[in-house]
């Protein structure tokens, strides 16, 4: 039982930060309708940043707080995040708008391997250490039951971001032309909303999250590299697909899922007689069954062609 | 009718240059002696042009945009090499009997075991995807290729995640050029024909295809299924041209350079796609001291490539012929 | 069994739900051999929908659709098209990267005995076919005085012969119905003049029924045999031009409250 | 007030209008007539900037707006809304018209000008916090057009208010579109396949037929043109 509490505590942790990244999928499909292959490498950026924020702090000899300077690391990598998801907005999917999804798609493509290359070229290919932002202890006291207070962290302020995105998108004004937009561009145009300004927002928004994702993902396993956000990236789609694309509430709902499920199958890969090396593979089989079966995802509802 | 003259041309000159090389790893006449470097780069362009003419008839000819191409490699290279590799020794002994050439009719038989299991995997993979169109598709294909990695990694028959190693050497330039004219028979004659318009058919319009009596499901299936097997064949050349395979050697990125030759050619056009391997595979070549540019230069080129010229850049290569052009 | 026989199409009590939403309701009605049907009402009434669930796109909720004596209903789109049932589209359809000559070549598909190891072997039988295709293809051109552009990228028509180019395209499937979704929208009075003898000519010559969706009343009035009124998915009035123009109920929905008096 | 001169639109290499000239003048209605692929819509959607125009211009209020982006035309006052109304059928009653606010920054007339919606179609009252897809069709485009009015437009463009509502309700809405025109002087150029009804309402009407306009006049004389029956009722 411990043992599976424990499982699960893991799962959780893993869990929301593939929520927030699943979170900028389902945005930006909500609004444009293409799978932005990209999202993972802003995952990966937004670690980097915090790494260099941090020892840019740390070599700077102001002295703060250790919440202060996560604090701020955090902030600082969310903002480069969100830059750098409104100039890729910018750049490579602004002038396709007009054309096939296909070659959206495509692109999007070639613009995650630029950014993981040239990550391999600044960076350097070889994993780094990642600095402990907030101070790794162990809160056990339940049994046998570990809790390391970053575990606790992550999923509170994962939590905390979540919230806020819900209060953006449901009580502000940018947040209704958000969802006016990913029902009806025409008519949110016809209403005098500029749509490129929400297309940027959304972008801008949804890389900040995965920018956040990273920070935290890089927290949990205090390592990254240039190629870090390939897999999570993928596994975050995966989430948003399962809760059902373009549903925000699914999309955490997705990641929590797929991050707990996925660690269940590595802790009991003996009992369940799956070498624990098919755990990549169990997000990839969830995505063809959940296509397969109900394509619109958990909490999706389904579109037709008009013919 | 034209096409069918560049396509007859293109077929004859490979089979021309596979004959030339039959049996050996050398040139013989009327070809000069190359060196083995040439001779490599020469064999993989070979193999590119496979992979890619069979991609694009799934991606390009078909519009059923897969990006898992290397799973299928894989298939085919591992396939293949458990023949040569496992079971190589016994089947030799069987056919030395028989056959005056054991080694090229151990090779055949593993291609095409390599080749045919593809095939069934594609079968597998396309029939429960094929429902899912576009950008979903290409996840799920995604989604099957990694797992057919995942499972190599795991399999220890197969040597795990180390790979396989000690394939034997059969690949030569005949074998290479010979697939690769077959490959591009198959694929040109296929849409060149009143059944295999129904695949272009099912590219422009799915709706007004179905209601036209064609079945579209099966053409896709069809389409997977040899675009498979090729893919497989191509895994099999590789795996015996190089000797070692491993399943980290067939991952997406693999499946992403298969893919930049499609575009770069043109989807649906076999001569540009052709051009296109051979293109990308000197640039490689020329790229491979600077491994860390070679990457971006793609990325670059593909997202360039989608912003000014989605049709790619050699598709209408077969346009520039002088007996193809029109008044 | 004798009733059955003589009905081409029959469609009897017909429903289909999307979502909540009913689009057609109830619907009962049929084409006799020979028959150029019309099928009208006001946008949004539901006719392209009754297209849709005939040439099995969206099949129905509810009822039954027999064709020829056989039961199509939950049958694939391109196997009711093998039964002999043809359409064109509201918003053309073309195969747009196919030539003019392409577009009706790929319609033969359903009658091809070579597939994929005839296409790749390319014997005796496959060119014999090719060669039979190309010269049926070419015939029908002609007869639509499209022949000479045979070569031509099929975008490069004007809206009104794309529009030929589905009917011919249609043909090509050897139909013996054939559907027509509002043939005459976007076209000038000397056009629709053209499209109505076509549609005759057509019929005649191919032995055709024909069931038209169509907004353009003088077209419809014109050519039809009979006219079916739908609207909010269900038929509200059935009967022969005549009729429908002095019917009430239609003048209410479809053309107006106003139009009686104005009429005169 | 709206003066839109030899408009051409293309898609592709299929011409959707031939050089369409229209004037309307304040505080009136203007209807748009033809049958379908006439070019009614697409005029409209040249007009509001959803449709790229080819040549020719588009004036309202004296300033040219040729090719504008759709939000800065609805911020000169030009409001439009579109065939099959495209409400936005996940937000309620409520998110709708706060929508059709979008632009305007006075909050607290804003909230009178709920009211005012509120008063003008009762129905949406009872309604206000039911997401809009579960509305009826007739309280759709009275949604719709309730939104277009939150936004204080000085012209509204409607296309195809009476598509798939019942005759009972359509006869309503027109009745709403008259009261409109005559309390707040708005001034409404309208699009509708039921013309003898859109002509009853209008004061100056338009025939188009392949994107050319065939014939124009005031409303009554071209409910009495036989050339207009003729094509509305094949007679």
């Amino acid at each position: 039982m411990n043992e599976f509490l424990q499982q699960l505590i893991n799962g959780i942790s893993l869990g929301s930060v593939y929520a927030l990244i699943a979170l900028g999928y389902t945005m930006v499909y909500g609004v444009l309708r293409f799978i932005n292959f990209a999202h993972g490498d802003v995952f990966m950026i937004g670690a980097f940043s915090a790494m260099f924020g941090h020892s840019l702090i740390k070599r700077s000899g102001l002295v703060m707080p250790d919440w202060l300077v996560a604090l701020v690391v955090l902030t600082l990598s969310m903002v480069v995040g969100a830059l750098l998801g409104t100039l890729i907005e910018k750049l490579a999917y602004k002038p396709l708008r007009e054309r096939p999804r296909l070659t959206v798609l495509i692109t999007a493509i070639g613009v995650s391997l630029l950014l993981e290359y040239v990550g391999q070229l600044v960076f350097g290919a070889a994993p780094r250490g990642f600095p402990s932002l907030i101070e790794s202890k162990s809160l056990g006291g339940f049994g046998s039951l570990q809790l390391s207070s970053v575990q606790i962290t992550v999923v509170l302020v994962s939590g905390g971001l979540l919230m806020g995105l819900r209060a953006i998108v449901m009580r502000t004004r940018m947040g209704l032309s958000m969802r006016a937009l990913s029902l009806n561009p025409t008519a949110a145009a016809l209403m005098g909303v500029n749509t490129n300004v929400v297309i940027s927002f959304t972008f801008g928004l949804g890389s900040a999250l995965a920018a956040a994702g990273g920070v935290f993902y890089a927290s949990l396993y205090q390592a990254i590299d240039p190629f870090m956000g390939v897999l999570p990236g993928m596994k975050a789609f995966i989430a948003a697909v399962l809760g059902g694309i373009g549903v925000l509430p699914g999309a955490a709902l997705g990641g929590v899922l797929l991050g707990v499920l996925e660690t269940l199958v590595v802790g009991y890969s003996k009992v369940l007689g799956i070498p624990s090396g098919f755990r990549d593979a169990v997000a990839f089989l969830i995505l063809i069954l959940i296509l397969l079966f109900k394509p619109t995802g958990l909490l999706g509802k389904a579109h037709r062609e008009k013919v | 009718m034209k096409s069918k003259i560049s396509l007859l041309i293109a077929v004859l000159f490979f089979g021309w240059l596979s004959f030339c090389f039959s049996g050996h790893r050398e040139a013989s006449w009327p070809l000069p002696q190359f060196d083995g470097y040439l001779l490599s780069i020469l064999i993989l362009i070979g193999i590119n042009i496979v992979s890619a003419v069979s991609l694009n008839l799934v991606n390009g000819h078909t519009g059923q945009f897969s990006l898992g191409h290397a799973g299928f490699m894989a298939v085919g290279a591992y396939g293949s090499a458990w023949i040569t590799l496992i079971h190589g020794k016994e089947i030799l002994s069987l056919m030395g009997v028989f056959v005056s050439m054991p080694a090229e009719c151990l090779f055949l038989i593993a291609l095409l075991f390599g080749g045919l299991f593809a095939a069934v995997t594609g079968l597998i993979v396309g029939i429960p995807s094929l429902r899912l169109r576009g950008d979903y598709l290409a996840i799920v294909t995604l989604g099957f290729g990694e797992i057919i990695r995942v499972i190599l990694q795991n399999s220890d028959a197969l040597g795990g995640a180390r790979g396989l190693a000690g394939i034997a050497s059969y690949t030569t330039l005949g074998w290479t050029f010979g697939v690769a004219a077959l490959a591009i028979y198959v694929v040109g004659t296929l849409v060149n024909s009143t059944y295999g318009r129904g695949f272009l058919a099912v590219r422009d319009d799915e709706i007004a295809a179905e209601a036209m009596g064609i079945n579209t499901t099966k053409y896709k299936v069809v389409a997977f299924a040899v675009g498979a097997f090729f893919s497989g064949l191509a895994g099999g050349l590789y795996a015996h041209f190089i000797g070692y395979i491993n399943p980290e050697g067939f991952n997406f990125l693999k499946s992403v350079d298969v893919v930049v030759i499609v575009i770069l050619g043109g989807m649906g056009s076999t001569a540009g796609v052709t051009v296109a391997a051979v293109v990308l595979t000197l640039l490689n070549e020329l790229l491979r001291q600077t491994e860390q540019y070679r990457m971006i230069v793609f990325a670059l080129l593909l997202i360039v490539l989608m912003i000014l010229r989605p049709q790619g850049l050699i598709a209408d290569f077969g346009r520039l012929l002088p007996w193809r052009r029109r008044a | 069994m004798e009733e059955a026989s003589v009905k081409l199409l029959e469609l009897t009590d017909v429903t289909i739900r999307f979502g909540g939403l009913v689009a057609v309701s109830g619907l009962t009605f049929h084409v006799n051999p020979g028959e150029l049907v019309g099928l009208i009402g006001p946008n949004g009434a539901g006719k392209t929908t009754v297209f849709n669930i005939i040439t099995g796109v969206c099949p129905p909720t509810s009822g039954s659709i027999v064709f020829s004596g056989v039961s199509v209903g939950g049958q694939r789109p391109y196997q009711i098209t093998a039964r002999g049932i043809s359409r064109t589209f509201q918003n053309i359809r073309l195969f747009s990267s196919l030539s003019i000559f392409d577009n009706v070549r790929t319609a033969f598909n359903l009658h091809l005995k070579n597939g994929f190891f005839g296409s790749v072997w390319r014997g005796g039988s496959f060119r014999t076919e090719e060669a039979e295709v190309r010269r049926e293809a070419l015939e029908l051109l002609e007869i639509f005085g499209l022949a000479a552009y045979a070569d031509l990228p099929c975008r490069s028509l004007s809206y009104g012969d794309q529009r030929r180019l589905e009917i011919v395209r249609a043909l090509a499937t050897r139909p013996k119905l054939l559907l027509l979704d509002e043939p005459a929208a976007g076209m000038n009075a000397t056009e629709k003049l053209e499209l109505m003898k076509l549609i005759q000519f057509t019929k005649e010559r191919f032995g055709l029924s024909v069931l038209l969706v169509e907004h353009d009343m003088k077209v419809v009035m014109g050519i039809c045999e009979r006219i079916a009124v739908i609207e909010y998915g269900r038929k509200i009035a059935e009967g022969t031009p005549a009729q429908i123009q002095k019917d009430a109920k239609v003048i209410a929905a479809y053309l107006g409250e106003e139009a009686s008096d104005a009429r005169s | 007030m709206l003066e839109v001169d030899c408009l051409e639109v293309a898609y592709g290499s299929i011409r959707a209008l031939h050089r369409v000239s229209l004037r309307v003048d304040a505080g009136g209605i203007c209807t748009l007539v033809g049958a379908n692929g006439a070019g009614k819509t697409t005029t409209l959607r040249a007009i509001s900037g959803l449709q790229r125009v080819s040549s020719g211009s588009v004036r309202f209020c004296g300033e040219n707006i040729t090719n504008l982006p759709p939000h800065e035309i609805v911020a000169r006052g030009l409001l439009h809304v579109p065939e099959g109304r495209m409400i936005f059928t996940n937000l309620t009653v409520l998110e709708n018209l706060r929508m059709g606010a979008y632009l305007r920054k006075d909050k607290s007339f804003i909230e009178k000008d709920f009211d005012f919606m509120f008063e003008l179609f009762p129905r949406l009252r009872e309604r206000e916090k039911q997401v809009a897809g579960t509305l009826s069709g007739g309280e759709q485009q009275m949604l719709a057009i309730a939104r277009a009015l939150m936004g204080r437009p000085k012209l509204l463009m409607l296309d195809e208010p009476s598509l798939g509502i019942a005759p009972l309700l359509v006869r309503a809405i027109f009745e709403k579109i008259v009261e409109v025109n005559r309390e707040l002087g708005l001034t409404v150029l309208l699009v509708e396949q039921n013309a003898h009804l859109a002509l009853e309402v209008s004061s100056y009407g338009y025939v188009l037929e392949t994107g050319n306009v065939l014939f124009q006049d005031r409303a009554d004389v071209l409910r009495a043109n036989p050339r207009v029956q003729e094509a509305y009722l094949g007679a």
